[in-house]
């Protein structure tokens, strides 16, 4: 019922991997961790691995595009892998992904973007 | 398949933490139907909608404040209930437009009805400024629908 | 440790079925507070005693019926409040009584109560013949007694 | 959320395998499937394996006292094993271990009853 965060750098691509739930409650601390590395480094994409996250609703989307909007402010592209079903058609309403780019997994996102 | 009415209510302070509460209290409730994983999955999330927005937009975090949700379990569908006695919606249709929100500093999406919408069978908004806020949702299960095709 | 206070409270029908149910619920509140898996077990039981009970004996088993569980975290403890509006219970003393039964032929073991007060700190009962029962249980939590100890 | 009751019959012995909840609810089905093969039968012993059972509250108590009572009649004798300690508790409150025997597992029981 909480939310995991674990981040791992691969030069300029952050890796993101949610396990969990993303909700309003569980959103700041995503907010906050990210935001932490984003201030101090040289991030410039975002791999975000969705693999284990059970569960998300609009605050997930909220938080999301947040960070979107920071690497696209540096020309960064964010991409999003291995989403549940139900969370797939909240991205898709939200028009999620007319800026992320989505791939099956985190393998192919890494290599898209050259630190495979 | 015979389906016992069955109803049960929950309140809890507007505090963030009962969002994931309320989320397995429905889902505990629910699950003593012939539902599917997507079904359940679907109403999680709504819960999940109405539930923040009340504590958020409702109550503005204050956790003096109650949120009350109601499910009615019938025949062939689900009715919730999510209600708060928090600070109303002044234009219901302006706030389930799309992308509107009335806190993009809180980074809100403004999906939160749209998903509700798409979500569910049926949506009505009762509120009144200064009174609180009423939701309305209704979901007709998938064994229901294929038994009338 | 800093524990916020809240709260919740949760109707719903004297079905059968909705004693796993408020097993879970009640379950789903308690965990965010540092609770060890006994003490989780031990509140469950009790629970499940007091709703059955309101089930059985309050109502007869009418699912018309409806049972109240209010539980609210205090700094160091919990409390919680199982409430019906059945039959009550004309002599409390005696039906406290370990292995006391009014209803042996269901096979009920009369260890309802004796299970609350062993499982609880404390257990009150107050009731109205023909008008209902309340069974007021607290437990103090293993964190908060080493604190003070 | 529910019980399941497994039953399997060794010459004149009963095992019955618990998992999940026993409460008021799930109660009915265990003494049911029980009486059912208790009249139809000539069982004289019981053995209770709960190593699945994760729940059981005072109405389990009361239905294992009433298949006790039955076999006890047919001087027969009951068996329990493999018992969660909340749930161990809950017998000894009960004081059913005057009358039902424990024993750490199934297969110490069956032994005992020689039908190992
Ligand atoms: N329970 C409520 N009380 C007051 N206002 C609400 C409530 N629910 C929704 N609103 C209003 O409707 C708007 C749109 O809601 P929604 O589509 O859920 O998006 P979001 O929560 O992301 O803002 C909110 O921004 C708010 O102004
Ligand atoms: N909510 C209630 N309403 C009416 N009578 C009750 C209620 N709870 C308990 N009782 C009475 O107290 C007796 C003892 O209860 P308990 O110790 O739980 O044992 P049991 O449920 O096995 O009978 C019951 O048999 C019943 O007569």
């Amino acid at each position: 019922m909480s939310l995991r965060v674990a981040m791992e750098t691969r030069q300029d691509v952050l890796v993101i991997r949610l396990q969990g739930e993303l909700d309003h409650h569980t959103a700041e601390e995503l907010r906050k961790k990210a935001d932490d590395l984003l201030r101090t480094s040289t991030i410039r994409h975002i791999v975000l691995s969705l693999a284990d996250l059970t569960f998300m609703d609009s605050s997930g989307i909220g938080v999301i595009l947040g960070r979107y909007k920071q690497i696209s402010a540096r020309s960064g592209e964010m991409y999003v892998c291995s989403i549940n079903p139900t969370i797939y058609r909240i991205f898709e309403m939200s028009g999620l992904f007319k800026v992320i780019k989505f791939r099956e997994n985190e393998a192919d996102a890494l290599h898209v973007l050259g630190v495979a | 398949m015979m389906v016992q009415r069955n109803f049960m209510s929950v309140s809890f302070a507007a505090l963030s933490q009962n969002e994931a509460f309320a989320r397995v209290a429905v889902a505990a409730f629910i699950s003593q139907l012939d539902i599917t994983m997507d079904e359940l999955e679907e109403i999680k999330t709504v819960i999940s909608e109405a539930v923040t927005n009340a504590i958020i937009h409702g109550y503005d975090e204050n956790p003096e404040g109650v949120v009350q949700i109601s499910v009615r379990i019938q025949e062939d569908s689900i009715d919730l209930i999510v209600e708060d006695n928090g600070r109303g919606i002044e234009d219901v249709e302006q706030a389930m437009q799309p992308l509107y929100t009335t806190k993009p500093e809180l980074e809100r999406s403004g999906m939160g009805f749209t998903i509700m919408e798409n979500f569910m069978d049926s949506l009505e908004v009762a509120t009144v400024v200064g009174k609180g806020t009423t939701v309305r949702l209704t979901k007709r299960l998938a064994f229901a629908k294929a038994l009338q095709n």
